[in-house]
Order: structure tokens, then C-alpha cells, then sequence
């Protein structure tokens, strides 16, 4: 296992930041997503979208150049690249329902073999809300799950979820910092494994079946 | 001609109980605040709003459901106003909770005229609850509704004298699609300007959508 | 009867724009209803909508001024106002299909006493299509239908149209050079007669049953 | 990083008989008529066009089903075209006669991921020949499903290099629904500008919609 959860979080988003091609446009979720951003490698140019109203966001404004009317889908100040523009809530939710964003990346609760995904509520305790997070998974091309291989020492990748679902059978990736998971037809496969870790390790933190697969490869960072 | 200037009072006699208001912004960031103040001020009970988000307790919208002047809100995220989930908790709140996108498309077809919408947003999800579910072509969607207001209050960035309303980078969000969908709609504008000064292409929402013109006293 | 068809016209086009308040939004159809701009009275500023995507649509181009860019939806070069703007279908039939039109305007082929309308097609002979006026009759809040009162000595408002409708029970007032009629729940009631004509004569030119308002007024142009 | 520039060739081999195209246009005001002239030079045969309407025999897409490579239209509109009426009296095209509102949303149903809407507009009448009827809240209306097509052709009357697009006055009609509802999106620009020069506010379709960008050879 790796201990050091920021080290745990940048191995995460390195691994996911390798699956993009140049022009994808991608939405990050809040939270370990959004260190994707950071990771990006060099030549490839990818777009940016924010559910608020943004293709094209850029990173955090400089000091003393903030401006409260540019904010992410976090509510957090950004910028936006000369290639930008934006747009209102309806167009945003058109392009991210109509298959138009290529990636979304985002947290979860729990995350099954059969690509279901729990990630917006855990009744009696917290309820924050689904917010754009239900649409992102059934619209976009692809959704890769970013999360920590287990939280407090239980596995996050199960069999079937348990809590409330944000969508079912839309999962087509899981990264953690252990490992690279594709939800197929015949079932969630293995097909990278982080070079500290085993496959051993990742069967005895994972609480879903799965496969490994034949060209099963070190994880690149 | 264009007689759309109102101020505290003209704003705050538009106000009443039990009303069903629609406020525009996105964690604040496109919210009308000093129509929020002025709701404050008025002291209004037991209003149903929709919005996106129930923004913070000390900010934007959120700031009524602190003063405990909302019953009912239908929104897609109160995670970031603490009141919102301890009055929910208590029983004293109804929070109907909406996928951003869906929520989107109930207010546009409410503005639109348009019976309902197809949507695969919540499919095998408890949001289908109490949904009628249907198939086209294979795919299972779920019938979502209009929503309507009697009242939508909208931020704008730049608004001439009839009406015409431009929202400046991410402030835009729900604001031109709310300002399609209620009875009365209330601009709170950041900038007057004279007609003509806008151009016709930039326009978001047209003037006769909006009602009631009010400048802003916040920046 | 009124024989000169181009006066004819012209008192229905007076008559209808005597119908608006100030700052009404109003689309006029093709035709016969374009004729009502020609008309609005002093004092009252009407806001015209073309349904190809303009609100504030101004009279033709001065020679010298035509901007191929700027066109009504019957494909004629227009202006616009210093308060108007552009926007795209999706958002022009919104505001048609939300009842933010106030007023549509439209010819009519045959019209009932039910309110029900046929503009758009004669099987087999002229098959233009449908074009706007479908959503325009569902969609705004008034449907005024702007017609001669015969056509070849043949009346125009019927007991039920025989042609295809264009849409069923939406018309709330029509026009003719002799008279104005209202839909009502009770059935089509005749509330103006022209100076020069007389109930007689429109009762024999009007194959639908109608009813004759108590306050029956003479029309003003 | 963007490169999205294609010249005739580029285009025509993006061409293929029996092609589902949508254009861009009202009455040919918005269409990309050099992308027309060159589908014309290719001759491609039995195209399916969606559109607003047919224009003209002379002018537009009109000039299409003048030359005989349209075997099936949806439209709203066919009277401007002689060439249209004619063809569907012989029996050599299909016409599919859609309300304008009923045709953009449907258009925009596929567009934004949505299986269908619910429009009051063509009750009562054939328009709901074959289709769904439901009734919400007491109001009859028709379930209209998504239009899709392989290839829309948009014209644009100000892009940058990147692929936004701004269309002036009236020539943006159908033209930024199609950019979302096909499976390739080819823009002809009337004017072709730096990246950073249009502002972000007045986009109209965001780049990453816009596959290709062809420099009109009009005006």
C-alpha cells in the first residue's frame, strides 16, 4: 500500500492525465479530479469544461488579476484561455448529456464491478446533492472513476454498491493509486498494476471480481 | 415607452407569502443580491425556490434559508449551506433535489412551452421515483416536467433601458433560462445602459421577457 | 361588399393594429398581416418578432443600407431597431411555443366557428408546408386571423374547415374588411360591422352560425 | 493544436452518396453555399437533407434538389422551391413536412442527449399521424423524437481558428442547433480570424463542436 495520500492522490491523477489525446475536451470533478489538471503531458492540449458555463478554463487567476464573475463549477475564481468562451446552464448540460464531452472524471463513494457508481449521498448523514455529477456520468463518452484503493482500510471498488447510485453501468475506468480498471462486457478487468504494488495486494483491497487481464501492464506515470 | 425602472419599494411590493420565486446564479456567482437583501428586509415566509444551488448561509440565495424564509426548495446541490441540510434535518425545509441538467430542462420547457422532456439523467436511480419511465429505440429515459415561478430573479451584468440583458462570463448560467419561465421577472442590473449601447447579437435575453428593471447597489 | 380588394386589405390592417398596447410583442404573418405595420396608431410602440430570430424588427432598408444578413422569415431584407436582438431558432420557437408572443397575425384559408384554421396545405394542389405557423397558433397568448371575408364570392369562415387544419380551437379573433368576430366559449360572435356594410350582408357571406354581441359596435379604422 | 482548416478537396472527400446532411439556413440566409456548390461538383446522389426549408431552385440548398441528389427532405417549408413540389408530385423525392418549433427541438433533442419532447404544436391535426400522443396536466401533447444526421454543414459568419463561431443578425437560425446533432460538423466562414480575437461572451458555437472549417469563397 501507499501510505502518503498526497503521493497516493498525485500517482492518481499522473495515470489519468496519460489518457487523454490532444483537443479532448474533458470535465473535472471537484476534488482529487482536479489535480488532473496539473499532470497534463506536454504537446497535448486539453479542453476544459466547466459545468457553470465554461469550454476552455484556464488555471487559477494571479494575484490582483481575480475577476468574481469567472468561477469554476466549485465556485472557486478562474480564468479562461484565449480559445475560450461561455455559455449558459441549458448549453452546458446539452453538450455534456448530447456525448459532446469526451472525458469526466470524477470521485466516489463506492464504485462496482458492473461500472455502478455511488458518489452524491449517504442518507441520514450527508446529503449534499447530486449537482451536475448524474448527468456527467450518463453524457459523457467516457467516465473514469478517481479514487483512493481503499478509504480507513476498506476497499472502495466493490461488487455492488450499497449506497444510493449516481448512475448504473456508466463506469468505463477506475484509477487508483494501485491500479488501472476497464468495466468490460465480460466484467471488470485489471489491466495495470503500479509498479510497488501486486496483484495480490489489489485482489486482498478489492472487494469486486474481477479479471486480470492477459497484457496486463505496469501502471506509467 | 420603456418604463421598466423599479426601486427598493416597487421591488419589495412585488413580494408576498408563499410565493414560488426562481433566483439565478451558480454558488453565487450570477445572483441577484440586493433583490436577496431586499427579500430579507421584506421578511417574506414560506417561499418555494428553485435554484441551482442553495449557495452559502452568508451568501447569495442561501442567505434565506438562513433567515428561515424558505419552505420548500428545489435545487441540485445544498452541500456548501449548512442550513439548508440542518433545516432539512429538522423537518422544517423540503428539499426536492434535481440533476443539475434535468433541473435545466425543466425550467427551459416551462419557457418554452413544452409539455415534458425525455431525459436518461436518473435512470435506475432513485430519482426516477414517482416517474413515468420510457423506452425509445432501446434506451430507457425518464419524463420530466415543466417548473414553473411566479417570480424570476435574474443577475445581469449589462442591461439597457428596455430591457435587453447581457451576463458577463460565468454569471450567465440559469439567469436567461429562468427569465423564459415565470410570471414577473426582476432584473437586478449591475450596468444600466442606454438602448443601443449593446449589440443586437449579444443580447441573452431579449427585453420583453424582462418586466422590471432594478440597478444594482452591490459593486 | 367592399369590391376594391387593395382597400379591402387595408381596413383589415387597420383595424387589427388598433388591437395592440404599447410594448406588445407581435409576429405578423406573410401576407396580408405584414400590412398591419403600416398601421400601428401614434403613441403606441408595437415590438415585431420574426421567427427566423429577431425581437425590434424594423421596416425595409433604405436603398443603399441592405445588409444580406439581416432578413424576415419571408426571406424580404429588413431592419433592425435600436432595441432589438437576434437569437437562434430553438430560441425564437420558445418564445412562440411559451406564450411570449403576445399577438400572432396570420391568413387563413379556411377559419371556423370552432376557432380551428387551415393556412398551410390543399392536397394535392399546393403543399407549401407548415413553416412557423403551427407553433405560432399553439404558442401565442392572442391568434388573430387576418382574412378577406370571401374569396371568389365564396366565404372564407366556415361552420369546420375541410382542409388539413393547421391547428384546432386556438383563433380568438378574426378580421375581415366587413366585420371582427370573437371565439368565444358560446360559439363565434359577431362584435363590429364595418360603416358600409350590415349584419344582413355578412350573415349572408358568412357560412359559420354566429351569434351577435349585444354591444355590437361599428368597426373603427 | 487546432488544426481544422480544410480546402475543396478536404470537404468533397468527406462526401458520400446516400448521406444524411443537415444545412444551415432560412431561406437561404445562413447556408454555406460554396460547401453547396461543392456537394454540387461532386454530384453525390440520394442524399436525405434536413433543413428549415427547401429555398430556392437557384439559391441555397434549393439547388440540390434542382439538381436532382436529394431523394428524401425534412422540412418545414417547401414553397419557395418549385423544384421541390414538383419532384414530390413525380414521386422522385420524399418530403417530410415538419413544424419549424417541432423541428429545431427535435433537432436539439439529439443534440443534447435527450430522447424526445412533448409539444403542444400539431394536435389535432395529421402532424400526429404515427406519433405518441400524451396528455400532461390536462394538455394534449405529441412525443417528438431526436433528428440526427452524419454531416452538418453550418455557416458562419465569424470564425476563429480554433472552431468558435459567431453568426451575425439572422444567419444564425438553425445553424448553432445543427452544430450539435451530427456526427462530423464542417463550418464555411465568412470571415476567418485569430484565435482570442472574438470575445468569449459572444461565441455562439464553442469550438470543440466544429470539426472542420472551410473559408467561404463568397462574398
Amino acid at each position: 500500500m501507499i501510505e502518503d495520500i498526497n503521493l497516493a492522490k498525485t500517482i492518481i491523477a499522473k495515470r489519468i492525465a496519460r489518457e487523454f489525446k490532444d483537443n479532448q475536451l474533458v470535465n473535472l470533478g471537484i476534488g482529487l479530479p482536479t489535480l488532473v489538471a496539473n499532470h497534463i503531458p506536454a504537446g497535448i492540449n486539453v479542453i476544459f469544461q466547466s459545468e457553470n458555463g465554461i469550454i476552455g478554463m484556464g488555471p487559477a487567476p494571479q494575484p490582483g488579476h481575480e475577476n468574481p464573475d469567472i468561477t469554476n463549477a466549485g465556485g472557486a475564481l478562474v480564468t479562461v484561455l484565449p480559445y475560450g468562451c461561455y455559455f449558459d446552464t441549458a448549453m452546458s448540460f446539452a453538450l455534456i448529456r448530447g456525448k459532446h464531452v469526451e472525458y469526466t472524471v470524477l470521485g466516489a463513494l463506492e464504485v462496482d464491478q458492473e461500472g455502478s457508481l455511488a458518489s452524491w449521498i449517504i442518507p441520514g448523514k450527508k446529503v449534499p446533492g447530486m449537482g451536475g455529477a448524474m448527468d456527467l456520468v450518463v453524457g459523457a463518452k467516457n467516465v473514469i472513476v478517481s479514487t483512493l484503493h481503499t478509504e480507513r482500510g476498506k476497499p472502495k471498488i466493490l461488487k455492488k454498491c450499497s449506497l444510493p447510485l449516481t448512475a448504473k453501468h456508466v463506469v468505463n475506468m477506475i484509477v487508483t493509486e494501485l491500479a488501472v480498471f476497464r468495466v468490460t462486457p465480460g466484467g471488470l478487468a485489471l489491466i495495470e498494476v503500479n509498479k510497488d504494488s501486486s496483484v495480490d495486494e489489489i485482489r486482498a483491497n478489492t472487494a469486486a471480481d474481477f479479471i486480470v487481464a492477459d497484457n496486463l501492464k505496469t501502471m506509467e506515470l | 415607452m420603456f418604463h421598466k425602472l423599479i426601486d427598493r419599494k416597487g421591488f419589495s411590493d412585488l413580494l408576498k407569502d408563499d410565493m414560488t420565486i426562481m433566483i439565478g446564479g451558480f454558488l453565487a456567482c450570477g445572483t441577484p443580491e440586493t433583490l436577496v437583501d431586499i427579500i430579507l428586509e421584506k421578511g417574506v415566509k414560506n417561499l418555494t425556490i428553485i435554484c441551482n444551488d442553495t449557495a452559502f448561509a452568508d451568501k447569495g440565495l442561501g442567505r434565506l434559508i438562513a433567515a428561515r424564509q424558505v419552505s420548500h426548495v428545489i435545487t441540485s446541490h445544498i452541500g456548501t449551506n449548512v442550513e439548508t441540510g440542518k433545516q432539512m434535518v429538522e423537518g422544517s425545509i423540503k428539499v426536492d433535489l434535481v440533476p443539475q441538467g434535468t433541473l435545466v430542462e425543466r425550467i427551459r420547457c416551462a419557457g418554452a412551452g413544452l409539455g415534458g422532456v425525455l431525459t436518461p439523467t436518473g435512470v435506475g436511480t432513485i430519482v426516477e421515483e414517482g416517474k413515468q419511465k420510457m423506452t425509445v429505440e432501446g434506451v430507457d429515459y425518464l419524463l420530466e416536467l415543466p417548473l414553473r415561478a411566479e417570480l424570476a430573479l435574474i443577475g445581469g451584468s449589462i442591461v439597457d433601458k428596455a430591457g435587453n440583458v447581457v451576463y458577463n462570463a460565468t454569471t450567465r448560467n440559469f439567469n436567461p433560462i429562468m427569465a423564459m419561465a415565470a410570471d414577473t421577472v426582476v432584473v437586478e442590473a449591475q450596468k444600466l445602459v442606454e438602448i443601443g449601447e449593446i449589440q443586437p447579437e449579444l443580447v441573452m435575453t431579449p427585453s420583453p421577457l424582462v418586466n422590471h428593471i432594478f440597478v444594482s447597489e452591490k459593486r
